[in-house]
């Protein structure tokens, strides 16, 4: 498809390239935002939403979304008036632009790019500047210490991230994801299992719970959802936002969630690969299976919010620098050890 | 509307006007402020809790005022609270709605006659749309009330409404 | 290191335990209540509204004295001659006109004390909950029957008679006056007569 | 805006509100704090922002029955042990003697009440610090404990049920099987809890070592309750000075013992609610054998109380503490005076002595673990 486009016209390629994963994230949050408060609903012996467009509820993201449109957009007085109006967008943005790398198909990838791990890990580290773009400008204390807390939190969830992504790498010797993805297709392991990386290497196993944890931590989710909990900092650095532009920060959170949970299909559980070998195999079968796993993820993540209890802080940051840190890295040079000896 | 618009009449589904529509959304969606003042805050929890559940009817909690839609004042406004009320209402973002929960915000409650730091009615420093009597109120009252704010939102015009702000706001400073 | 393996295991564990919780319960049945589709029946003596019986109610006012809030305004008139009231179900029977009987929703506590003092039960609690109102003048709820004209005749007929009774006892009043006064006139005269007829004797 | 926070303080610290509309300050509390980076520094509460003048209202009535509304509404969460205190302290003024049913029928509804007022609290102090399950499975539990009180008084929440020397009105027929039944029916649900909240290892993390009272500075403090207890002082009214029949039953009190921190920290006043549901259901499950099933619920008394002139003090166990009504008979029909000693008052005067050098987060676990009631402390 890919090849297809780009004979037509330059340009093009672009709008479409731009506008597959818009039109995906855009239907995942819809859809996302109403499960989550489904899965909410059910966990806690509710139903959720039942009421807007009939069945179960089905068109309360609509009828959100259309409200937020129509909400009044405040901007404080004292606020830094630029950035405290660009910071949404970037934050949207930055989660925007990292789907670009990602397998969706075996047919489909925005851009292949031989560096494409290493690129998504830039761009979403833009999710951290907007954050505290967002808490400071915004001239109010509570988002100020929420924006303060997601910097600390993002950047230090970074290094256990990327250290846990890198043992992936380790493995596969390449940073191009369509090519760990296909490093991952066929059904060798004990004769049936299939060769995702999660099955290939005890170490990987370590890794991907490393890289689990991190990424609650980096989508801001419960049991780490401390820049926004609501119980301590109302409502976080989203405090002073209505409207429209809170409305990019929950698509911009929800896709971000998305992004990583789908990354972690791609390195982890074969990406678009399908679990039964040749059998429900093709490009959109393999849409079908990537968008299943990284699903499962986000339910997981669903799950787990609706669980526990979120950490403080400083406890956030004692797991993070003193746990999963020196860990990631006896796991790296474990697996490479393992690479090594097998 | 044309002739489908009796067809349509009694169901969710969206083939009406701009209008409508945007009606439409502005009722399924009512977020309300997470504040409890009193006993009735209490109630006001139970009914968003699993029994009575707001969120089936799009109702969420948001705690920051900008985010909130519905503002329920659920419990006895004394002296004190009164000009945080009016600044967490001047703080929600247009459209807003307040729901008076309960005899104490409806007009003082039991502590009208002698209560000299309890404000006589929510009513005196911010526009009531619902008034929902009980002391506390049942969750369903509660819910009733919800649906009795739902009505009145289908009814409105985006001019309307406007026009309604400033009567509101007239009517607030005459009293 | 053993005891961190040991604490995180711990950990992961307890966790778990909270996820098998909370899935049984996603898997279990709800709770909830679809409130305007579906509603819970009300136990009997449920306080949701006052209601009143006009028609049993006699106009004692102690329900209006027992309420804590004086949420509940009676004005009575009393009936004149001419008109028989009738008695209550319960046999009492009524004297005055009920010209006003306001209870306001708005101000009431819903304590029950109201209902216990009535002599004719015909003050109590219903348990309809639904009546929440754009206005909130419209919680003042009257619950007399009389029109607006009735109130007035009763009113005017009632201030005649009492007006006529109020002539009829100045008219016996003055009628008594009299009496006692011509009886000390006469009194008067007799001691006078009396001391008259002792100088008489005396002289 | 880091200029403004400067200018402020005149240094880095930075002062910070919390409330009184916050969603963890249970009410309309509010709170000074001073911050330095996220370490509190500072903490002044700051009340009176639900001060509905109960006492005046006690003195203005004209009758000592119409107070017992209102004390309901002090606190709302457990509105039967408000009534109780009361009535018992009217009951020793005029010296009346309380027809037994009426004492099992007070004991039991007393009870479940305080199990009802600790779902709050516990699900409450689990929404602080973001378990928002656990919040709504114990309200579902509450909601059945409010459904007998519905059958039995007819108000779901604040429900002027006691009267002087007796009820105002009977109990439903089934309310024994009733309440049976959910006492059979909620145990295992402590055990759910357990599994969820109470030990799992976040909320220990959490709650263990944070907001230390020790004893002595809660003896100071003139605590009482489940946070006089969670520092390890076996003190409960119920046992050490007993009201109405409650030295007929058979109960232990639970007391704070440091299992997973420190003794008196937030996860031990958290267990010691937890435990004493528990307890509040062996008295239940006692009171429903020993209640008898016929018998009068109104004592004849007149019709306006008149104590003789005088004055008492009068101490109950609510679920927040010892509750104590000062009433002052002048030998009118209304109260001269009415002071009550309310718990969630003392304990909040507590707060700047344990939270200081804790973060906000602390801050938010520990009022959410002594529990206040807004209403009780403006009164």
């Amino acid at each position: 498809m890919t090849e297809y486009v780009s004979h037509i016209h330059p340009v093009a390629a672009i709008l479409v390239h731009a506008a597959i994963p818009l039109t995906i994230i855009l239907v995942y949050a819809l859809v996302a935002i109403w499960g989550e408060r489904k899965i909410a609903g059910f966990i806690q012996d509710r139903l959720g939403p039942m009421r807007v467009g009939g069945w179960h509820g089905w068109a309360q993201s609509i009828a959100d979304l259309l409200k937020l449109i129509q909400k009044e957009d405040i901007i404080p007085t004292d606020a830094s008036r630029f950035l405290f109006k660009f910071a949404p967008f970037m934050m949207f943005a930055a989660s925007y632009a990292a789907f670009a790398v990602i397998p969706f198909s075996s047919a489909y990838v925005g851009s292949m790019v031989n560096i494409g791990v290493f690129y998504l890990l830039a761009v979403t580290s833009l999710l951290t500047l907007s954050i505290i773009m967002a808490g400071w400008a915004s001239n109010n204390k509570w988002s100020l210490l929420g924006g303060m807390r997601s910097a600390a939190q993002m950047v230090s969830y970074e290094v256990p991230t990327i250290a846990s992504v890198l043992t992936v790498v380790l493995v596969a010797g390449s940073l191009n994801l369509m090519t760990v993805t296909e490093m991952q297709s066929g059904n060798d392991i004990l004769g049936f299992l299939p060769n995702w990386f999660i099955f290939q290497n005890p170490f990987l196993i370590v890794a991907f719970i490393i890289f689990f944890i991190s990424i609650l931590a980096e989508s801001h989710r419960v049991p780490f959802d401390l820049p926004e909990s609501e119980s301590e900092l109302v409502a976080g650095y989203q405090t002073e936002y209505s409207g429209m532009r809170w409305a990019m920060f929950m698509l911009a959170e929800y896709a971000d969630m998305l992004l990583l949970s789908l990354l972690g299909a791609t390195l982890f559980f074969g990406g678009w690969n399908s679990p039964f070998g040749d059998f429900m195999a093709g490009p959109l079968w393999g849409f079908f299976w990537f968008m299943l796993k990284g699903l499962s993820l986000v339910i997981v993540m669903m799950w787990i919010r609706w669980t526990l209890p979120r950490y403080r802080v400083d406890q956030l940051m004692h797991i993070c620098w003193s746990i999963l840190i020196p860990l990631s890295f006896v796991n790296l040079v474990l697996t490479a050890l393992w690479e090594v000896i097998f | 509307m044309g002739m489908l618009d009796k067809k349509y009449h009694d169901s969710n589904i969206i083939i009406v006007g701009l209008e409508s529509a945007l009606n439409w959304a502005r009722k399924n969606s009512l977020w309300y402020e997470q504040f409890g003042l009193a006993c009735c805050a209490i109630e006001m929890m139970a009914t968003a809790a699993s029994r009575y559940d707001f969120d089936r009817f799009g109702i969420i909690p948001r705690s920051s005022p900008r985010q909130a839609d519905v503002m329920i004042v659920a419990g006895t406004v004394t002296m004190k609270m009164a000009s945080r009320i009016l600044r967490l209402y001047e703080q929600m973002s247009e459209p807003r709605y307040v729901i008076s929960m309960g005899s104490c915000s409806n007009c003082g409650g039991p502590y009208w006659e002698h209560g000299y730091h309890v404000l006589k009615g929510v009513d005196k420093v911010v526009p009531v749309d619902v008034y929902v009597p009980g002391c506390p109120p049942r969750p369903e009252a509660l819910l009733e009330g919800f649906l009795k704010l739902q009505e009145k939102i289908t009814g409105e015009t985006i001019i309307e409404k406007s026009e309604n702000v400033s009567k509101k706001e007239q009517t607030n400073d005459a009293t | 290191m053993l005891n961190a393996v040991k604490q995180s295991w711990l950990t992961f564990r307890s966790i778990f335990t909270g996820m098998g919780v909370t899935i049984r319960h996603f898997f279990g049945p709800t709770v909830t209540l679809q409130y305007p589709d579906e509603k819970m029946e009300l136990p009997k003596g449920a306080r949701a509204r006052l209601y009143v019986n006009i028609d049993d109610c006699i106009g004692c006012n102690l329900c209006a004295r027992a309420c804590p809030v004086n949420c509940i305004d009676i004005e009575t008139v009393a009936s004149t001659q001419d008109v028989d009231l009738g008695k209550t179900s319960t046999g009492n029977p009524k004297r005055f006109w009920l010209t006003r009987f306001d209870i306001d929703m708005a101000k009431c506590m819903y304590c029950d004390l109201c209902v216990h003092p009535c002599p004719t039960n015909c003050i109590y609690m219903v348990s309809e909950y639904e009546y929440s109102e754009y206005d909130r003048s419209n919680l003042v709820y009257h619950f007399s029957n009389l029109e607006p004209e009735m109130v007035a005749e009763v009113k005017d007929k009632a201030e005649k008679e009492a007006e006529q009774k109020k002539r009829e006892r100045e008219e016996m009043m003055r009628k008594k006056a009299e009496e006692k006064a011509q009886k000390e006139l006469e009194a008067k005269k007799k001691a006078e007569e009396e001391s008259n007829d002792k100088e008489k004797g005396e002289e | 805006m880091l200029e403004v926070i400067s200018k402020e303080t005149g240094n880095k610290e930075m002062v910070i509100n919390m409330g009184p509309q916050h969603p963890s300050t249970h009410g309309v509390l509010r709170l000074e704090l001073v911050l330095d980076g996220e370490i509190i520094t500072k903490v002044r509460p700051n009340i009176g922002y639900l001060h509905r003048c109960f006492e005046k209202y006690a003195e203005q009535m004209d009758d000592y029955a119409k107070v017992i509304p209102y004390t309901d509404r002090m606190d709302y969460v457990s509105a039967i042990n408000q009534e109780h205190g009361y009535v018992i302290a009217l009951e020793r003024m005029l010296e009346l003697e309380v027809p037994e049913r009426v004492e099992y029928i007070r004991v039991i509804m007393a009870e479940m009440q305080r199990i009802a007022s600790h779902l709050l609290g516990i699900g409450a102090f689990g929404l602080d610090l973001g378990a928002f399950s656990p919040f709504l499975y114990l309200f579902t539990e509450r909601e059945k404990i409010l459904d007998i009180f519905e059958r039995v008084t007819g108000a779901r929440l604040l429900y002027n049920y006691f009267a002087v020397a007796g009820l105002m009105r009977d109990v439903h027929p089934e309310f024994k099987t009733d309440t049976a039944e959910f006492v059979k029916t909620f145990r295992p649900k402590i055990k759910e809890l357990n599994d969820l909240l109470s030990y799992n290892k976040i909320f220990i993390k959490r709650t263990a070592n944070i907001g230390v009272l020790p004893e002595k500075v809660a003896l100071n403090y003139a605590a009482s309750g489940p946070v006089l207890r969670g520092s390890g002082v076996e003190w409960d009214l119920r046992k050490n000075d007993p009201y109405s029949i409650y030295d007929k039953f058979d109960f232990e009190i639970p007391v704070g013992t440091g299992e997973v921190g420190t003794l008196g920290d937030c996860w031990d006043r958290y267990m010691v609610r937890v435990k004493e549901m528990e307890q509040s259901l062996r008295i239940i499950e006692q009171a429903l054998d020993g209640m008898p099933d016929e018998g009068d619920v109104m004592e004849a008394i007149p019709k306006r109380i008149r104590p003789k002139e005088g004055e008492i003090y009068v101490r109950t166990e609510t679920p927040r503490g010892e509750l104590g009504y000062y009433i002052i008979s002048d030998k009118s029909a209304s109260p001269f005076r009415v002071k009550a000693r309310a718990p969630s008052f003392v304990h909040l005067s507590m707060l700047p002595a344990i939270s200081k050098g804790s973060l906000i987060a602390d801050m938010v676990a520990i009022v959410g673990s002594i529990d206040i009631v807004l209403g009780e402390v403006d009164r």
